[in-house]
């Protein structure tokens, strides 16, 4: 045993005096195994996809290339300190791990360590206050957005009066799941809905109680926010007992192809947010096929292109890039920093003329990040699901959520983590 | 090895020390022991025979509190004793082996013997967790008792050796040291010598006398040999199909008719 | 040829007792522990506190504790991850509660508490035997994970049901929060694991380990013995406990920092813990330590080796990782069931006879 | 009829049906915990592996294409056939023959005679090697399983019942899933075939004698390793009608091998040697955590089921503590 930790130690010493500097680093916490291995798989395909064609098409990010280093966290959050800590001192520039449980690791030990994080749509919501969370930054919305934004699209299909309907929360047992629900309890109180939550337990493969209970008490609406197996079984069994599928939302989480094929046919009309544009439509695909698949440098095996997930993860890439040329515009140098990676962040301007540069016109919602707000100003969309052609598409445009509501909420919370984390506000100008 | 009438009559076995009054015992209406009472005297060796399934053992397993019987009074030093847990009556002195060895077979000679000092020892959770200071003083004092016994069975060169590598004789012979370990005032054993060869029966049986003579413990026995139990006991009592059939000196049994019976098979009327 | 033990002459049965019965083996232990606390902390960085040491350290306490449990006593449980649970809220719940208390005691209070919580889930055992104690520990883990996530007092009322481990320093070093470094965190739990070991040791040494063993090996034998088993067994449910919750106080507060219950003390966790003292060696407390590093070294090893050594994609290189711990895990058992400690040890007596093969 | 006591019934029927499900998966534990005194924890992966391997040769993939394009640089995914499914569960079945006649020639053979624990120990092993070497075989993407098993609420049950419930109230007709109701005649075939093959067949008869006790089989000639072999291909046909149960609702993915923690408190109930208290076992567990969702679930916040069903079997035990058709333990000294 000691003989095998001698040899991995020097392995390790190899390993780690090996990352040349020159790169620009962007880890990619990714799960390829597990329980969410399915939900994994698509989006770390895009996100290392995206890189390559930075790379390849455009010869890095100004010049200087890309270096992606993929870590398997299998959603284990032990495994992703490890992923972490293996990959910080590398030059690391931005975390994005997709799992709200290693994002709550990092907010502590990045903020140490000064290097950003980006949870786009997960993660802890009042990150959103960048005078608390310096280093924390969810862009372009996040979970309370989500559930205002399922509210609004119900208040639309009611021309605005929803009083006295039923709303059922379908979520997952844990603090990913949990996140909608204060900020649904005042959205009832501000529009006089009746809210009821229905939780589902890891895994969720057995969701019979809960979805008699629908059958039972009829909600007019059921919202969903799963993840994993549970998204499978609940579209399932929700068509299974016939409840309309249009009045059924999922969260952008439970929002794929993935989740919704097992259904089959039934699952026609399905709705689910979301953040961005789907399909293979707009220019950059075409130079993704040129570039990564056709030159055989796609990350998995080239079949997830323009799924939700994979764009997802393509685009998670691409506000990376954007990020990381601000911060190199800012600060005059190529090789930039960590710490001017994160002012690049703060900086962020998506604009509709910068997308349609890249290839990617109308892709996400326009938005900026600045120095008290990390997260942009909440713009999301709703699509569907058609069965028949198998394709999501857009069934709403961007629009924004409801602000009175969610930034006292956003105010409160982050004032209770940087009272118990002994944190100062910082000043914005 | 002879031991007769006159050598037994030198030790002092004049007080009672347990007597079962009128035991019934029934497992689902199945009767295992049916009104049986006799006693032992302080110091004696006291045999229960008896054909196979007589209830030999299961008198032992009252006893020693294992199983409560229906009916019937338990007598130990003078008083009726209330129904007791096992472990409770281990610390008022009685102390047992096995018809199938009961050794802890994950553990050494050292081991088993010393784990038959339990109640002689005190030390709580802290001490013990410190080790030094009182629960090293008890360990090693208790430790000299068992090198003693482990001398005394001859048994000194498989100290460190797992109980289960052993023998099957050197195994009885542990558990006979985990129990002498205890120190107790009254010993059962049940079949001590079963399966083993003659010379091993031997030694065995100068054990059991040694004991019985230099500790002055009572002990009760359970033994097929006849041999054996007529050479080393002082008196015999005989169980067949649950009930008594006899009770006496030796030579009283061996002389008794419906002991010859039972050996001999003679059916019940 | 080097490794002897003639000329070491045991002279009182205090000798004889000693933990490192050999001359050598006690060296190697001084030389083991001069370099876990005086050279390691000047090397360690954050890599190797939080990807090996510190899981190490912290699920060798775990280890230990369901080593007494199960190794010693008998008493399978998968309730591991459940007490790990109770160890991390009582810790969070003592920290936030009495901010100037001393890390060190918190964690030993949490442990405390999940003491008594273990004793209580300890009561079935007195009827439940083997596997189907095993499973029915199960329910412990089960509830206890859901109660955390339910009952939002746990998480003093925070949105998401996170709780995030405050600062807190000793002598002036940081050992929680983000601001601590590798060493003071490592030599924390370096301190607390020793302790605990050789606790443990004594423990299991002594009378109540002997108890322990009996109940385990032959529990009607020990009762006539005199070992009472109702106490035997609770008090190894509660030791065991202990152990575990400072387990899960450490891995709350000084390795991860923040939990979600379900995710970092659910089954999976108890799993890990029970396969670590299995391969390492049931009833040894060396087979725990062993059984940890086995299967937290092995796994970053492997992976080391295959996705920055060989360059193959993550995926594969999990795959493969699975498939070679399945193999290893079949291939120890098969070489000597009685785990990897009892291969350490068969392994010494032929040194010690070496090059003599009798 | 009160619609209160209409949902309670439904409630209790849906219970009986998840139960059903459960005792699919519990089946495959007690098989080989009887024939050779296993607790087999690689179970569920089998389940998953199975179910894998049929979705596969169902639709001609190429076993271990991922790991062939990587290495080679090859872009070979699918032999582009879609085999019927009665073939595919065939050929699937011959490879869990196949895995059976592996796992005996590799790890049992060796282990023959260990303590429970360490063969317990072997099964998670094997368990791990299992999860790497399905997912390398044939990746861990979600994959649709189809071999026509109808799904959906029965609408005749629901037009049936609708009409039950009392004048005026609102009541919507009795829900079962149609998946249920074969999953019920699928346990009960199984059974039913199980039980015939244990009491007619040469090789029943040998499977009975080694689970009633090992040495004397052994004394009458009984191959102890042959009976292993089919044992463990019985189970892995058992793992794989749950996995093609549980897999049509979820998709074949990771999760699925997860199941068989829905079978353990089923088994402490039944007891790890009865298959008819497997069946048993699941339906009061099925029933037990369903009641307790719909009627204290709501008020303690939910989420019960996965504890409930243990606190149950805990119960349980404490009053039997050798389930509830499993030997009666006597303790002898």
């Amino acid at each position: 045993m000691k003989s095998l930790t001698i040899a991995g130690m020097a392995l390790a010493m190899t390993v780690t005096s090996t990352a040349a500097m020159a790169d620009l680093v962007f880890p990619s916490l990714s799960y390829r195994t597990g329980p969410y291995a399915v939900n994994g798989i698509p989006y770390a395909d895009g996100y290392a996809d995206y890189f390559t064609l930075v790379n390849e098409r455009d010869g890095g990010v100004n010049g200087v290339m890309t270096k992606l280093i993929e870590c398997e966290t299998a959603y284990n959050t032990q495994k992703g300190v490890e992923c972490y800590e293996a990959t910080k001192g590398e030059g690391a520039l931005v975390y994005q791990p997709l799992s709200t449980g290693i994002t709550y690791q990092l907010i502590p030990k990045a903020t140490a360590a000064g290097i950003p994080v980006h949870s786009m749509g997960y993660g802890r919501t009042s990150a959103k206050n960048g005078k608390v969370f310096s280093h924390i930054f969810n862009y372009p919305v996040n979970y309370w957005d989500g559930a205002s934004h399922a509210v609004n699209h119900i208040l639309d299909l009611n021309s605005g009066d929803i009083k006295g309907k039923k709303v059922a929360l379908v979520y997952h047992n844990s603090a990913y799941g949990k996140e909608p629900i204060r900020t649904l309890e005042e959205l009832s109180k501000k529009h006089g809905f009746e809210f009821m939550q229905i939780p589902v337990d890891h895994p969720g493969q057995e969701q019979k109680s809960q979805w008699l209970q629908i059958r039972r008490t009829r909600p007019d609406y059921v919202f969903m926010w799963g993840w994993g197996v549970m998204n499978q079984v609940a579209i399932q069994e929700a068509a299974n007992i016939r409840f309309p599928m249009e009045n059924f939302i999922g969260v952008w989480w439970s929002g794929s192809e993935v989740d919704v094929t097992p259904a089959g046919a039934k699952a026609n009309g399905y709705k689910a947010l979301s953040f961005h544009a789907v399909g293979t439509e707009l220019p950059v695909f075409d130079d993704i096929q040129k570039y990564v698949v056709d030159a055989g440098k796609a990350a998995g095996a080239g079949d997830q292109i323009g799924t939700v997930l994979y764009n997802r993860g393509m685009y998670a890439a691409m506000l990376a890039v954007e990020a990381a040329k601000t911060a190199q515009e800012m600060h005059g140098t190529k090789e930039i920093t960590p710490a001017q990676m994160r002012d690049g962040m703060e900086a962020l301007e998506m604009t509709a003329d910068k997308m349609e540069s890249l290839g990617m016109g109308g892709f996400g919602p326009e938005f900026n990040v600045s120095c008290d707000n990390h997260g942009g100003p909440g713009l999301g969309a709703v699509q569907q699901w058609d069965a028949t052609t198998g394709t999501w598409s857009l069934i709403s445009a961007f629009a924004p959520s409801d602000s009175d509501v969610i930034l006292p909420l956003i105010t409160e919370d982050s004032a209770a983590f940087a009272k118990e984390s002994a944190i100062e506000e910082r000043e914005c100008a | 090895m002879n031991k007769g009438a006159a050598l037994s009559s030198g030790i002092d076995t004049g007080e009672e020390i347990l007597s079962v009054r009128n035991i019934s015992l029934s497992f689902g209406g199945v009767k295992a022991l049916t009104d049986i009472s006799f006693d032992l005297l302080k110091g004696e060796v006291r045999a229960i025979i008896g054909p196979n399934g007589a209830g030999k053992s299961s008198m032992l397993n009252v006893i020693n509190g294992f199983y409560h019987p229906q009916q019937g009074e338990v007598w130990y030093c003078g008083s009726k004793r209330k129904s007791l847990k096992p472990h409770q009556i281990a610390y008022q002195g009685i102390a047992r082996t096995f018809q199938n060895i009961a050794l802890f077979k994950g553990m050494s000679t050292l081991d088993n013997i010393m784990t038959g000092r339990f109640t002689h020892m005190r030390s709580n959770i802290v001490s013990q967790a410190f080790w030094r200071g009182p629960a090293e003083r008890e360990e090693i004092a208790n430790r000299e008792k068992v090198e003693d016994i482990i001398e005394f069975l001859e048994i000194q060169a498989i100290r460190k050796t797992p109980v289960g590598r052993l023998p099957y004789g050197l195994q009885k012979r542990v558990e006979l040291g985990r129990a002498l370990a205890a120190e107790p005032v009254l010993l059962l054993l049940d079949e001590p010598m079963a399966g083993m060869n003659i010379e091993e029966k031997e030694d065995m049986s100068r054990f059991i006398l040694d004991v019985q003579q230099e500790f002055g413990t009572t002990i009760a026995l359970i033994e097929h040999d006849m041999g054996v139990v007529m050479d080393i006991s002082d008196r015999v009592v005989v169980l067949d199909y649950g009930k008594k059939i006899g009770d006496g000196t030796p030579d009283e049994v061996r002389n008794n008719q419906a002991v010859i019976d039972a050996y001999l098979g003679v059916p019940h009327e | 040829m080097f490794y002897r033990q003639a000329g070491d002459f045991k002279k009182s049965y205090r000798e004889d007792i000693q933990t490192f019965a050999l001359r050598q083996d006690r060296r190697a232990y001084y030389v083991l522990m001069a370099i876990a606390f005086l050279v390691v902390p000047f090397f360690i960085n954050d890599y190797w506190a939080s990807a090996v040491l510190l899981p190490f350290l912290i699920l060798s306490i775990a280890a230990l504790g369901l080593n007494i449990l199960t190794g010693y006593c008998g008493q399978v449980s998968l309730g591991t991850g459940g007490f790990m649970a109770v160890g991390a809220y009582a810790c969070y719940k003592i920290m936030t509660s009495f901010p100037d208390l001393n890390i060190m005691i918190v964690v030993l209070l949490a442990g405390l508490v999940t003491a008594l919580v273990g004793l209580v889930f300890g009561i079935p055992s007195l009827r439940i035997k083997g596997f189907y104690l095993a499973v029915a520990t199960l329910a412990a883990q089960f509830f206890l994970v859901w109660l955390f996530n339910k009952v939002p007092w746990f998480y003093n009322y925070s949105a998401s049901g996170q709780i995030n481990a405050p600062a807190r320093s000793m002598f002036g070093f940081n050992i929680t929060g983000a601001e601590a470094h590798a060493p003071a965190r490592y030599l924390f739990c370096l301190a607390l694991v020793v302790l605990l070991a050789w606790a443990a040791r004594n423990l299991t040494r002594g009378r109540m380990g002997r108890s322990w063993m009996a109940i385990r090996d032959m529990d009607i034998a020990a009762e006539i013995i005199g070992v009472d088993p109702l106490k035997t067994k609770l008090s190894a449910f509660a030791i065991s406990s202990f152990y575990i919750g400072v387990a899960g106080a450490l891995f709350f507060s000084v390795y991860l920092g923040a939990v979600e219950v379900g995710e970092v003390f659910g089954i999976n966790q108890s799993f890990l813990v029970l396969f670590m003292i299995i391969i390492g060696g049931l009833g040894s407390i060396m087979g725990s330590f062993i059984g940890a590093a086995f299967l937290i070294l092995v796994p970053v090893l492997l992976k080391n080796v295959m996705v920055n050594g060989f360059g193959w994609p993550t995926d594969i290189a999990a795959h493969i990782e699975f498939i070679l711990i399945g193999g290893l895990i079949m291939l120890f058992l098969i070489v000597e069931p009685h785990g990897l400690a009892q291969l350490w040890r068969i392994a010494k007596e032929k040194l010690l006879l070496w090059p003599f093969p009798h | 009829m009160s619609p209160e006591f209409l949902y309670t019934l439904e409630v209790i029927l849906n219970g009986l049906m998840a139960g059903v499900m459960y005792s699919l998966v519990a089946l495959g534990f007690v098989l080989i915990f009887k024939a050779s005194g296993i607790f087999n924890y690689a179970q569920g992966v089998m389940a998953l592996f199975a179910a894998m391997t049929l979705v596969g040769i169902q639709n001609g993939q190429v076993p271990f294409s991922h790991l062939i394009n990587a290495v080679f640089g090859t872009h070979i995914h699918g032999f582009g056939w879609t085999l019927p499914a009665f073939v595919a569960i065939l050929l699937t079945l011959l490879v869990m023959i196949l895995f059976a006649y592996l796992v005996e020639r590799f790890v049992l053979k060796h282990l023959v005679n260990q303590d429970p624990i360490i063969l317990f120990m072997a099964t998670i092993g094997l368990a791990y090697f299992m999860e790497g070497f399905g997912d390398l075989m044939w990746g861990s993407e979600i994959k649709v399983l189809d071999v026509g098993v109808p799904q959906g609420a029965s609408f005749w049950l629901e037009d049936f019942t609708a009409g039950w419930a009392a004048e005026g109230s609102e009541y919507y007709g009795m829900y079962i899933d149609k998946l249920d109701l074969v999953a019920t005649v699928v346990a009960i075939a199984l059974v039913v075939s199980l039980t015939l093959f244990s009491q007619y067949t040469k090789t029943g008869r040998a499977l009975r004698a080694v689970a009633d006790d090992h040495q004397a089989a052994l004394s009458v000639g009984i191959s102890l390793r042959k009976i292993w072999v089919i044992v463990w291909a019985i189970a892995g046909f058992v793992a794989m009608v749950a996995g093609i149960m549980w897999g049509a609702k979820s998709g074949v993915q990771f999760s699925l091998s997860l199941i068989a923690l829905k079978a353990l408190p089923v088994l402490i109930l039944g007891g790890f040697t009865s298959i008819p208290g497997a069946i048993v076992g699941g339906l009061i567990i099925g029933v037990g955590e369903k009641l307790f969702e719909y009627s204290i679930g709501p008020m303690i916040g939910g989420a019960t089921e996965n504890w409930f069903a243990y606190v149950l079997a805990l119960v349980f035990l404490v009053f039997r503590p050798q389930g509830l058709f499993g030997e009666k333990i006597i303790e002898r000294v």
